[in-house]
């Protein structure tokens, strides 16, 4: 690793301030970064870590939104979530492995919206907002492509705010080696209707796969889905699938993550 | 093997040297690395001389240490080196029937072994392992002329021909015919190793043999791309098989026709597992297919992945 | 990897081939260009910082334009050493075709290669982020040429030509003054 | 260089450490515990599952300086007071659940943990929570069943022993 | 009652207790008094020619103690082959220099280009870096079809061509081909032993010492086999004569044939630390391990059985490519050779048996012996093409299998080796109780291999999010595959 120093602040102020200096960059749960660091692919001068901000950490059910700090780990939005909104419960206790769910974070995860995590599907299935330390996002707006998102430098993300939906699931298919979703399906109904979000597929990242939101809206069924396919193109082609076979995997997981939900 | 090309041999190699007070190290140049050698190897020595095994320790891995050893792969350790060890034994023994023999003032072609106690057949006399040893370092009314002081001896064993292990696997697996995804269920493997002096061991050397074998078979796999760039070149794209890949394995070893060439009658036993396991894999994946309809499906090349399955269904 | 595509450009078809050969235009084309400098018959050398993700790597290398024929085609080519993260390198064979009406169609072949790290740890989005790159660099060549569809798309271009670039297309204004 | 103060062990330790010094670097460099090993650098093989603050984490995705004020467990702190092995250490030993031992160390962490979330847990429940651990040599067959057996459950209907 | 001491006994490991408190000495658990450490700067093009080195800037860091190239290594050995492999035209396989560093070309990534040694990793890694080089990229050959086409890139300017040597064994030709010509069926399958990486889960490390008092060096490494480290290296590559060189393998933490051979590393921190009179130690990452480890397998064969009308199998032929990457490994002319072909004959008294390969080198890592050493090569073609016969014949695979068995001992194979025991037929019966035993799919339904399959229960699976709703079919199946002997050396 190159040399850098790191900062351990205890407020959002704090660490908005010291985001400001030359090079710096936030280290959530450091499950990404820190890997990517011992490969010397990025060279900041200043870590600041997000760990000791209390105030950015913790779940709380409010009626119908679940609002998850920035900085709660993968392990504890699988231990308390589960009674509020089941399916994102599911979601976290999949992610990773146990040791790494006990430091990832949903904001960092969120934050580096790698195509082909969990999170940005939950978030966008659930038309969820994220609370940065500036303002609130809605998830259609706040995802930009892989690993491209509507922050701006040294804007955190304190809190995520999904609404619960009358039904939901998340089904992943894993990629072998890295067990990240080679796609993953987040399906949520809602009165007003029913959104599909995959990842894992595109080379554009998160996607919302509007037919089958609307064919799911009027009949959320898997038999709804029937007949319905995406192409291709544009899809992640890689040694563990092509851009076909990811595009396949979309129609038979959306299916399977309605019956889920159902 | 030289006559094969080899420009080294395929020997090995055991000294045993007997201290004065009748523990034992054993220097042997296969080395262990997670085969349990050092639990293996003294439960040969421990049978063969009748004393405890906590007596017996295995000195490895050092060529300051080791006479000369062609170390440990090719599933050669006990069928080898174990022999040279063997040997070197038998050795010690000739040797220490000598010393018994001179202290029991018997013939050594009298002297017999058991439990640790040198006796004099037929007779009730006897004296135990740690005289034996102790009068061969403390060579007080020793006929020296005769016998030379010290319990060491060397032994290098270069083997007739190869072992012959064999076995029959079998693979019972779930093919899910929308994504393309191979799960094993039930895997068994029937092994004939001849004799076997550590079950547990090579029980789990199958196991391990197994996992690899189902990893080649459906996960692992070494992608350059058309510029030699290795593409799979980290975990994060080369799937090592993990505990939810792999089942428990039913694995037996009572078929047993010891090897007839070398003294333990032991044939190899730590590559069988990956060996025998990727075509039962492979031939059962084969064979969901046809069972589900899809019999233009000869083959399809390792590892089996979802994709690669949902191509083959795909025509 | 190989990536293709054609666009439509509105201008003259002299005027996007000068447009390419002008090394201030070539910089704002090249996605995360911080620094260009040369001439087209010399080559440039140029610094080139790109992030993805966690990864934040800066290429230093040349670019090249080569088989010139004018105005009808070049191969516009660049590789680049990125430190630890390895390297990157592409080779663009461009087509114009005039298609009247102060129409030019521009054609691309693009052939990219990575190797190091970059090979090593990112085959599941490199052909994406190449894909990304290359049609970027198209785009910012059109919107230079032509103004950008929308202009608050419009590349971070200095000065005036930019405030110009915003009604117009920075470049096209100043070639056809 | 910071001074990060710990407890590892259950022992006090304070050191300077520059910013980027890893958990693991900290632990084998520093403290020459050497029992926490490094088998991967994509944070996959677990080899490097510690304890902090009660919680597995992988030490080599980790900077010491994180760890400031943590109570850390490392598997040298895994046996008995007395020195003994203690049950999962010798759940591993008696089911054979190790050959060349490199992994060893991150799978009696990982398995203790899983343990204190989850006294009982079935053989799935043990094989999804090893999806951070790598094991070459055993083919997990034996690691399972060792933790299965130090949970107390009954092993011996489990095949081939 | 099983026993509990002596040959028979399960006994529990000793081992297992230091390994399991965290007492293991595996190598990069040792650290030696002003121990330096190495990184290797490793090609990251496949082929090419190095035109400039300058290591002047990186020479000047912080920290770095020396860097060495391949100008430091001329005139010193390379690394040898351990297996001399005669061709079928009785000439000697085409033997490139395997240099420690490289000399004006690379050949793979990962190649060792130059390797600094320096007061700290983190200084060597930043001087490794610093380190100005140019390589002139040449076409990369991967394909192995490719490689022997005329005009093919070489991967060794010194040769006539990419292939190492073209073998053929077993039953003569004319043997070879009455049996085809007598065939009533003939079953042909063309397959890949896809290429791997052994992955032993400690990484491979090498420490050397050097004792100037009386010149001794030391090398700690990761190694299945210390002695032939020594000879190799201390004969073939540094010319230190045995008496002046240790080799030390500690605790090893898996090798699965990675670490039999005898690699660059190994070489260089013995030499270097006589150069600098300083401890040098080198360990590998992992990402490192994949370009730098031999790897295993990476076949393209293409097989057939000749068989007769009575389903006796009486012919059998095979022609493989096997890769041998870009240099030869320790022993990887014997893999695809002796420890292959002299396995064709399996479990079957096939009377004729000819195997036909050709090794050929690409750009690539070395390939060497991994986890049975061709024995699953040679046992993945004869058990995938006994299967699909037994399928085009419309026969039970386990009959055919059973019909074709070696059934007395000893068995001169016509691979030149003589079997001295086994008995297949028991083992089979064994199998079988076993999968009944333990609730496999009935033998009925394994009988009837193209029968339509009905949705079995999905019994437990190992990730429920990812397969938690099966529709339609799921099918449950065996195939039972008799396993070719593997053997000892």
């Amino acid at each position: 690793m190159y040399s850098f120093e790191i900062e351990s602040p205890t407020s959002v102020a704090d660490a908005v301030a010291a985001l400001g200096k030359e090079e710096a960059q936030a280290l959530g749960g450091g499950q990404t970064l820190i890997p990517s660091l011992k490969a010397r692919l990025a060279a900041p001068s200043v870590l600041v870590s997000l760990k000791n901000i209390d105030e950015i950490k913790g779940v709380s059910i409010n009626g119908d939104t679940v609002t998850i700090g920035g900085g709660t780990t993968h392990a504890t939005v699988a231990a308390e979530v589960g009674s509020a909104y089941p399916a994102l419960a599911d979601l976290a206790v999949n992610i990773g492995d146990p040791a790494v769910r006990n430091r990832g974070t949903i904001g960092g995860s969120l934050a580096n919206n790698d195509p082909s995590a969990c999170y940005p599907a939950a978030a966008l299935a659930s038309g969820a907002t994220i609370v940065t330390n500036t303002r609130e996002i809605a998830a259609d707006d706040y995802f930009e492509g892989m690993f491209t998102t509507a922050l701006e430098e040294g804007e955190i993300v304190t809190a995520v705010k999904f609404p619960v939906p009358e039904a939901a699931a998340y089904i992943k298919f894993e990629q072998p080696a890295s067990r990240f979703a080679l796609v993953g399906v987040f399906v949520a109904k809602y009165a007003d209707g029913v959104r599909v979000a995959v990842t894992g597929a595109s080379e554009d990242g998160v996607f919302r796969w509007s037919e089958a939101e609307s064919a799911l809206s009027s009949n959320f069924g898997a038999d709804a889905l029937d007949g319905l396919s995406l192409s291709g193109d544009g899809m992640i082609s890689d040694l563990h699938g092509s851009g076909d076979y990811r595009a396949h995997l979309i129609a038979v997981l959306t299916k399977r993550a309605v019956k889920a939900a159902a | 093997m030289g006559q094969l090309g080899a420009r080294a041999g395929l020997y090995d190699a055991a000294t045993v040297r007997v201290n004065a007070t009748g523990s034992i190290s054993v220097m042997v140049g296969a080395h262990s690395h997670g085969q349990g050698h050092e639990t293996a190897f003294p439960q040969v020595v421990a049978e063969m001389l009748g004393i405890d095994e906590s007596m017996i320790d295995i000195v490895h891995g050092d060529t300051s240490k080791i006479p000369f050893g062609m170390g440990t792969y090719g599933s050669r350790s006990l069928a080898v080196c174990g022999s040279a060890m063997v040997r070197a034994t038998e050795k010690i023994i000739n040797k220490a029937k000598k010393i018994a023999g001179h202290l029991l003032e018997a013939s050594d072609a009298d002297i017999e072994l058991k439990d640790g106690q040198f006796t004099v057949a037929g007779t009730d006399k006897s004296v135990a392992w740690g005289d034996v040893t102790l009068a061969a370092y403390v060579p007080h009314n020793y006929p020296l002329e005769d016998i030379e002081p010290g319990l060491e001896e060397t032994a290098f064993y270069d083997p007739a021909n190869f072992t012959y292990p064999s076995g029959a696997y079998a693979c019972e697996l779930e093919l899910d015919p929308e994504t393309g995804r191979v799960t094993i269920e039930r895997f068994a493997a029937a092994d004939d190793f001849g004799n076997v002096v550590n079950p547990m061991i090579v029980e789990g050397q199958v196991h391990g043999g197994l996992a690899q074998g189902i990893g080649q078979a459906l996960l692992e796999s070494c992608v350059y791309d058309e510029n030699g760039q290795l593409l799979s070149a980290s975990y994060m794209d080369y799937a090592m098989p993990r505990a939810e890949d792999v089942p428990f394995y039913q694995v037996d070893h009572s078929c047993a026709t010891p090897c007839t060439h070398n003294p333990l009658g032991v044939k190899g036993c730590g590559e069988a597992g990956a060996i025998g396991s990727p075509p039962a894999v492979v031939n059962a994946v084969i064979d969901a297919l046809h069972s589900g309809g899809y019999t233009q499906v000869d083959h399809i090349d390792m590892p089996v992945s979802p994709h690669r399955v949902w191509k083959a269904m795909q025509g | 990897m190989h990536m293709s595509d054609t666009r439509e450009i509105k201008a003259p078809r002299e005027v996007v081939w000068a447009a390419i050969l002008d090394p201030e235009v070539l910089k704002q084309c090249v996605p995360g260009c911080t620094e260009m400098t040369g001439s087209p018959e010399e080559g440039f050398e140029a610094t080139v910082v790109q992030k993805v993700g966690p990864v934040k790597a800066t290429f230093k290398g040349q670019v090249a334009l080569s088989n010139r024929n004018e105005p009808e085609s070049l191969t516009l080519s660049g590789e680049g050493k990125g430190g630890a993260a390895g390297f990157a390198k592409g080779g663009a064979d461009v087509t114009l075709t005039d298609k009247g009406d102060g129409i030019t169609e521009l054609h691309y072949e693009v052939e990219a290669k990575v190797g190091g790290k970059l090979a090593q740890l990112g085959s599941r989005i490199i052909d994406g982020f190449a894909k990304k790159m290359a049609d970027q660099f198209f785009t910012n060549l059109q919107d230079a040429v032509e103004g950008p569809a929308d202009p608050e798309d419009a590349p971070e271009a200095e000065g005036e030509a930019a405030e110009e670039g915003k009604k117009k297309g920075w470049f096209k204004r100043m070639v056809s003054n | 260089m910071t001074k990060v103060t710990m407890t590892v062990n259950g022992k006090a330790v304070s050191k300077e450490v520059s910013g980027n010094t890893l958990m693991t670097e900290f632990l084998r460099d520093e403290l020459h515990l050497t029992g926490t090993h490094v088998g991967c650098d994509t944070s996959q093989c677990g080899a490097c599952v510690i304890h902090v603050d009660g919680q597995s984490v992988k030490a080599c995705t980790m900077f010491a300086g994180e760890a400031e004020g943590a109570s850390v467990t490392t598997i040298e702190g895994m046996a008995n007071a007395d020195g003994s092995l203690s049950v999962i250490q010798q759940a591993f030993q008696d089911h054979h659940g190790l050959q060349c031992g490199f992994c060893t160390p991150g799978m009696v962490m990982t398995a203790a943990a899983l343990l204190k979330e989850n006294p009982k847990p079935s053989e799935h429940e043990v094989r999804d929570y090893l999806e951070g651990n790598i094991c070459r040599c055993t083919g997990y067959h034996n690691i399972v069943k060792a933790i299965l057996a130090a949970s107390g459950q009954d092993v011996s209907g489990i095949a081939a022993e | 009652m099983p026993k509990d001491h002596g040959i028979g006994a399960s006994q529990k490991r000793r081992e297992d207790v230091r390994f399991l408190t965290g007492a293991g000495q595996y190598t990069d658990d040792i650290s030696t008094y002003g121990q330096t450490y190495c990184v290797f700067l490793r090609s990251d093009v496949a082929h090419g020619t190095i035109n400039n080195l300058d290591t002047s800037d990186a020479e000047a860091m912080p920290g770095v103690v020396r860097i060495f190239t391949g100008k430091d290594f001329e005139g010193i050995g390379g690394l040898p082959c351990g297996w001399q492999v005669t061709d079928k035209n009785g000439e000697p396989m085409k033997e490139p220099a395997h240099p420690v560093l490289a000399q004006g070309k690379v050949r793979h990534v990962g190649d060792p280009i130059a390797a600094v040694v320096a007061e700290s990793l983190e200084e060597a890694r930043n001087a490794a870096e610093a380190i100005v080089y140019d390589i002139d990229e040449l076409p990369a050959v991967v394909d192995m079809k490719a490689a022997l086409e005329a005009g093919a890139a070489k991967v060794h300017d010194d040769l006539d061509d990419n292939l190492c040597y073209d073998w053929q064994f077993g039953s003569d030709q004319a043997a070879i081909d009455e049996a085809f010509s007598n065939a009533a069926h003939v079953t042909t399958l063309d397959l890949i032993n896809n290429r791997l990486v052994a992955n032993p889960m400690e990484p491979r490390v090498a420490l050397g010492e050097y004792n100037r008092a009386n010149d001794e060096s030391t090398l700690y490494t990761t190694s299945q086999n210390p002695h032939v480290i020594r000879l190799l290296m201390g004969a073939f590559v540094l010319g230190i004569p045995e008496h002046k060189l240790r080799v030390v393998a500690p605790d090893v933490g898996g090798g699965f044939g990675t670490k039999i051979f005898h690699y660059a590393e190994e070489a260089f921190v013995t030499f270097a630390s006589r150069q600098i009179n300083r401890p040098v130690k080198w360990t590998s990452t992992r990402s490192e391990a994949f370009m730098s480890d031999a790897h295993g397998r990476d076949h393209v064969t293409k097989i057939e059985l000749a068989l007769d009308a009575d389903n006796n199998f009486i012919g059998l032929r095979t022609d493989t490519l096997a890769n041998m990457g870009a240099y030869l490994s320790t022993f990887s002319s014997s893999v695809p050779t002796w420890l292959h072909g002299t396995l064709m004959a399996g479990n079957y008294k096939t009377p004729a048996i000819q195997v036909n390969v050709k090794a050929v080198f690409t750009n690539t890592v070395p390939v060497d012996a991994y986890r049975g050493a061709c024995r699953p090569e040679a046992t993945f073609q004869l058990e995938r093409l006994v299967d699909k016969a037994a399928r085009e014949l419309g026969v039970d695979p386990i009959a055919l299998r059973r019909q074709n068995f070696i059934d007395s001992f000893p068995y001169s194979t016509p691979v030149a080796v003589e079997y001295d025991t086994g008995d297949y037929t028991a083992t089979m019966d064994k199998l079988e109780e076993m999968i009944d035993r333990e609730g496999f799919e009935p033998a009925a339904r394994r009988a009837r291999p193209m029968a339509s399959c009905a949705g079995s229960a999905s019994t437990a699976i190992s990730r429920p999010a990812a397969l938690r709703r099966r529709t339609s079919w799921v099918s449950s199946a065996r195939a039972p595959v008799s396993m070719t002997p593997p053997r000892c050396g």
